[in-house]
């Protein structure tokens, strides 16, 4: 029988296929990213100093609302065409299998956006200085946001969409890694040190690293019933 | 695991939904080259029971054993030998059939480099490579077919397996059971149609 | 009655694949020649022999790629969009073939133009990229050329994604007008302190003649260019066709 | 038969029921749509100044992105259940069926953020003199934002995902639309005349309800084959 | 509209995907009283052919004709008069059967205050008004046939009709065709099965 190592691959290998190829092109995010990008000066006006104050939290916000919308069909698809009960019913660890959806999703949307932010940083005129910790807070983030989003499918999944107040269990955990992300960034630009901000998203993010997978598969178990 | 202790045996299985049970007290069990056949009017339960003997749904009583071992213990050890097959075929729409046995290679047992085969033998063998989203409804579950055939599992439940296939596909199914039945393994499905095949067990859901 | 019904023939013939690749085959040979006579000539006279401008000296140069590329970038998305309209109203197979022929090349005139005005931008306002109104409406543009091209990449059967990509080529035309009209609206409404694109006043004749032809030249050049795009594509549309053997065939032999 | 009203009303009354049906995940853009607007001050700090420069801008950029992501499922759940098919096939006329379907998802996007949305331009200390500038500008500019997700929507609605296909064919669309209505709420906060910027986003939205349901109709005949 | 004009009538019919003909020259039709059953193996085409029929895919020559009228100009009129059920069966999940044949009854013409009868018919009766997502498979393909009995339609296109529907339930279709066909309406329908009933005729495709 295959190890778990092998159920991991499997999944994580098929979910980047898929997404190959429903994108056609692995540009099209990219595009898409670099496109609301340039509606913001649009909408607030060209100056470049009022830009670079905006940046971190734009392009935070941005990937928040990429990544959290897309999770909320993480497991959905899988429910409707039947293959979420294979992962239930495989002998491999459930909560490995989520975490292969989750790195999956993650590799597919919180990374691009990684590194296509300093390109957006820079049209949005943020200076230099912050574009190490914008990276790296993005990057872990990101993996952050797609850990939290996959319990919120689990939960959409098992629990039908009807209780207004399901988001609301999820959305405040949400609100740290923002507010560590945003001043991380907001600090190394104005020439500070951002070291302590990164220190502590990353420790939100280990957290959610341990809690997630387990938290998401139970959910699942239970929302298989329909 | 005593040789004389059938595959899986299952005892006084009652499910409910909602406080009211949908069954009760259903008993029955497979030994090797066993087949048994859940008939019953449509909304009786036989979708609903054969998830519970999967372990997708738990029964609110009963007991199940997997070669005589009780079922929550002996979970994992039951589900590498299982192969199951629902109503929704479980292949991702954007990908080939090949590619789909590929990755359920990874989450079940399954014998290597014969997908090709198992393909060939439902008939899809020019199909092998096109995304699943292309395929007629008979072909799209031929080929979730194929993947019984690739697993060595000794136990085979299936929801519906004749559903949207043509009258020489029900033939090949049948033929394929056979096969399955004469090298040791058991079958457990339901079917509004009946199979040409000698010794089917029923068991009948009331409604 | 008669003489209209043998335009009609004529006009069938003409735009049915076969047809437009034997004919077009004949002006082949000629475009080229012209569009590249008509780019050495005007790079030459551009380059070389115009005069140096007063306050950027020569890197004005770049002028005679980016004007042109700029025209030719608009332009060519009502070609785009005129050929979606024939195929979805008429169902001309042709028009399809020349829309998909179209895309990449005025997706890459645009680029064209943003890479050259940005390199521009460098050495005239000190950067590379500014938010000025043309500027942003050519980004514009690009997105919406990239979007024609991904949709028609998404779809599995030609036949279907020839039509959506004429539908989205048809709303966008509708848009673009309104677009720049914005655009220019929004840039007049902020007023920043930056550089105006059209801050340079009337052109010397000495540096606008040169310019004048490498626009000409560019025209050429893009038709020649979609044509040879066009001819691609129905080679590999119709490669089962009996006409395309018999073609292959007379290659080889 | 039924005349053309009726299945405009049949088709109204299912969507906001099923809405309903499943109002946690509708509400999720809405709260989300709050509680980043509320972090907004956290990401560029909180002098009221320049919050009140960027709440024209950045309330905007949300609502467009509330509008945008919820846009997926508008055909999409249609063409998976077959429910589709038999728009398609109604005799009655499919851009009016369409219309249906748009306003719908108005409603329950557009109209929202846009009853929150003097709430939060409070919140980013935008002068009251802007707010009705911003909420007359958001009733009009949501719903030419549902009209023109929907052809977007009815291009990709056979292709599976689309979640990032979808976005780069309808965010060029979107632009005049954006620039008209920061410019009204600009203008208004400012003390000055936001009749005339409103006014091209009026003739904007009646220009896209006049060709949006007629390219969405003829996108989904042309979409339904995948 | 001559009275001597088939209802539907289809003359050499053919179906392109990516330049290769999947049929050709299929021709046929149905008078009042007729019922004609497409045939075939998986992925014949029967449900692109049942797509071509009701419009919804445009073919890449041949003619249709609707009471002798040609159909892309008799389109509305053709469509008052069709009630197609296709694969999916088009229902949405979240709401209950009554309020799913209460929307399709705004978009189709509907015979008015029938509901509850035609879901009793069908054997749903309790669960007019439980969601759809618990419905068994069997129960869904149900309601989804309820449609028909509601709609005043002269002429039924049906891919599978009898997909996941038990014994008791095949019978009552047959039924439910017999009643149509007598009062004057026309049955195409796809299936793998044989219907108990007289005068149907077949329309072979040809994998
Ligand atoms: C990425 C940057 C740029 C873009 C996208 C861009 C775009 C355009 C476009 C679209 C046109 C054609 C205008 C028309 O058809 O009316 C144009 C013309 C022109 N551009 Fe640029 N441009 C850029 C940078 C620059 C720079 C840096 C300069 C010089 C300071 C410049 C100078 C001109 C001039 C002189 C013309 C022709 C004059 C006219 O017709 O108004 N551009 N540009
Ligand atoms: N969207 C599509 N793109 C490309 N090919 C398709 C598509 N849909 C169907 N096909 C192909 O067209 C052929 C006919 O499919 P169709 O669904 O009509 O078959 P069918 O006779 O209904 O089969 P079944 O009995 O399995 O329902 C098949 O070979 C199938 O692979
Ligand atoms: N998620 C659910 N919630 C509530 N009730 C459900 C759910 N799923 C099924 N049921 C009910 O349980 C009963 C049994 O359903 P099940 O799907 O097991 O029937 P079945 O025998 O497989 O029928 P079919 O022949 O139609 O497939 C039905 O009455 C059904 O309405
Ligand atoms: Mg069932
Ligand atoms: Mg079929």
């Amino acid at each position: 029988m295959p190890g778990p190592g092998a159920g991991f691959a499997a999944l994580l290998r098929r979910d980047l296929l898929l997404a190959w190829r429903r994108r056609g092109e692995v540009a099209n995010p990219l595009i898409f990213f670099a496109m609301i990008t340039a509606l913001i000066p649009l909408a607030v006006g060209p100056e470049p100093s009022l830009l670079a104050r905006l940046a971190p939290g734009m392009v935070w916000i941005m990937a928040l609302l990429g990544t959290l919308l897309a999770a909320d069909t993480l497991f959905r698809e899988d429910f409707l065409d039947g293959a979420l009960e294979f992962l239930v019913l495989s002998p491999q660890p459930l909560w490995l299998l989520v975490l292969a959806r989750v790195v999956a999703h993650w590799l597919v949307t919180g990374v691009p956006i990684t590194l296509l932010s300093p390109l957006l940083a820079a049209l949005l005129a943020l200076p230099g200085s912050g574009l190490p910790a914008l990276v790296a807070g993005l990057g872990l983030g990101t993996l952050a946001f797609s850990l939290l989003g996959a319990v919120g499918g689990a939960l959409t999944v098992a629990l039908g969409g009807g209780n207004v107040l399901r988001p609301l269990l999820v959305l405040p955990l949400y609100v740290p890694v923002l507010i560590f992300g945003t001043a991380a960034v907001a600090r190394a630009a104005a020439g500070g040190e951002s070291a302590g901000a990164l220190a502590l998203l990353g420790a939100i993010t280990a957290l959610a690293l341990l809690v997630s997978p387990f938290a998401a598969a139970a959910a699942l178990r239970v929302g298989i019933d329909g | 695991m005593s040789p004389a202790a059938p595959l899986l045996e299952f005892q006084n299985l009652c499910f409910e939904r909602n406080d009211l049970p949908l069954f009760e007290g259903i008993a029955g069990g497979v030994r090797e080259g066993d087949i048994l056949q859940i008939s019953g009017a449509n909304g009786a339960g036989k979708t609903t029971l054969l998830r519970v003997l999967t372990t997708a749904l738990s029964p609110a009583a009963g007991s199940l054993c997997w070669r005589g071992r009780p079922l929550p213990r002996a979970r994992t050890r039951y589900l590498t030998e299982l192969a199951f097959l629902g109503h929704a075929p479980g292949l991702k729409l954007g990908l080939s059939p090949r590619e789909n046995l590929r990755w359920l290679g990874g989450l079940f047992p399954q014998r290597h480099g014969a997908a090709e085969t198992a393909l060939a033998v439902l008939g899809l063998a020019d199909w092998a490579d096109a995304p699943c989203a292309q395929l007629s409804a008979g072909m799209l579950r031929r080929a979730a077919l194929a993947r019984l055939l690739l697993s060595g599992a000794a136990l085979w439940i299936l929801d519906e397996p004749l559903a949207a296939i043509d009258r020489d596909g029900v033939a090949l199914v049948e033929q394929l059971f056979r096969a399955h039945l004469d090298s040791g393994g058991a079958i457990i499905f339901s079917s509004h149609q009946q199979l040409a095949l000698p010794g089917v067990k029923y068991l009948e859901l009331a409604a | 009655m008669a003489r209209s019904g043998a335009f009609w023939q004529r006009l069938h013939r003409w735009a049915s694949p076969p047809g437009f690749y034997r004919l077009s085959g004949r002006w082949v040979p000629w475009l080229a020649a012209a569009s590249l006579a008509l780019l050495a000539l005007g790079l030459v006279w551009g380059l070389l022999y115009a005069p140096p401008d007063a306050r950027q000296g020569n890197s004005y140069r770049i002028i005679y790629l980016h004007v042109p590329a700029s025209f030719l970038a608009l332009a060519g998305y009502y070609v785009m969009a005129v050929a979606g309209a024939i195929h979805l109203i008429w169902r001309v197979k042709l028009a399809d073939m020349l829309m998909s022929a179209a895309a990449p090349l005025g997706a890459a005139l645009t680029f064209l133009a943003l890479f050259s005005g940005s390199l521009w931008g460098k050495p005239t306002w000190g950067t590379y990229w500014v938010w000025d109104a043309r500027i942003t409406s050519m980004l514009v543009l690009l997105f919406l050329y990239l979007g024609v091209m991904a949709l028609r990449q998404a779809y599995a059967s030609r036949e279907t994604a020839g039509r959506a990509c004429a539908v989205l080529a048809l709303v966008g035309t509708v848009n673009i007008p309104i677009i720049y009209k914005s655009v220019d609206w929004w840039y007049s409404l902020h007023q920043p302190a930056t550089i105006r694109l059209t801050a340079a006043p009337s052109m010397h004749p000495d540096m606008f003649k040169p310019l004048l032809v490498m626009i000409v030249a560019f025209y050429l050049f893009y038709a020649w260019v979609l044509i040879l795009n066009t001819r691609a594509e129905i080679l590999s549309r119709e490669r089962r066709a009996a006409w395309v053997r018999e073609l292959a065939e007379e290659d080889v032999t």
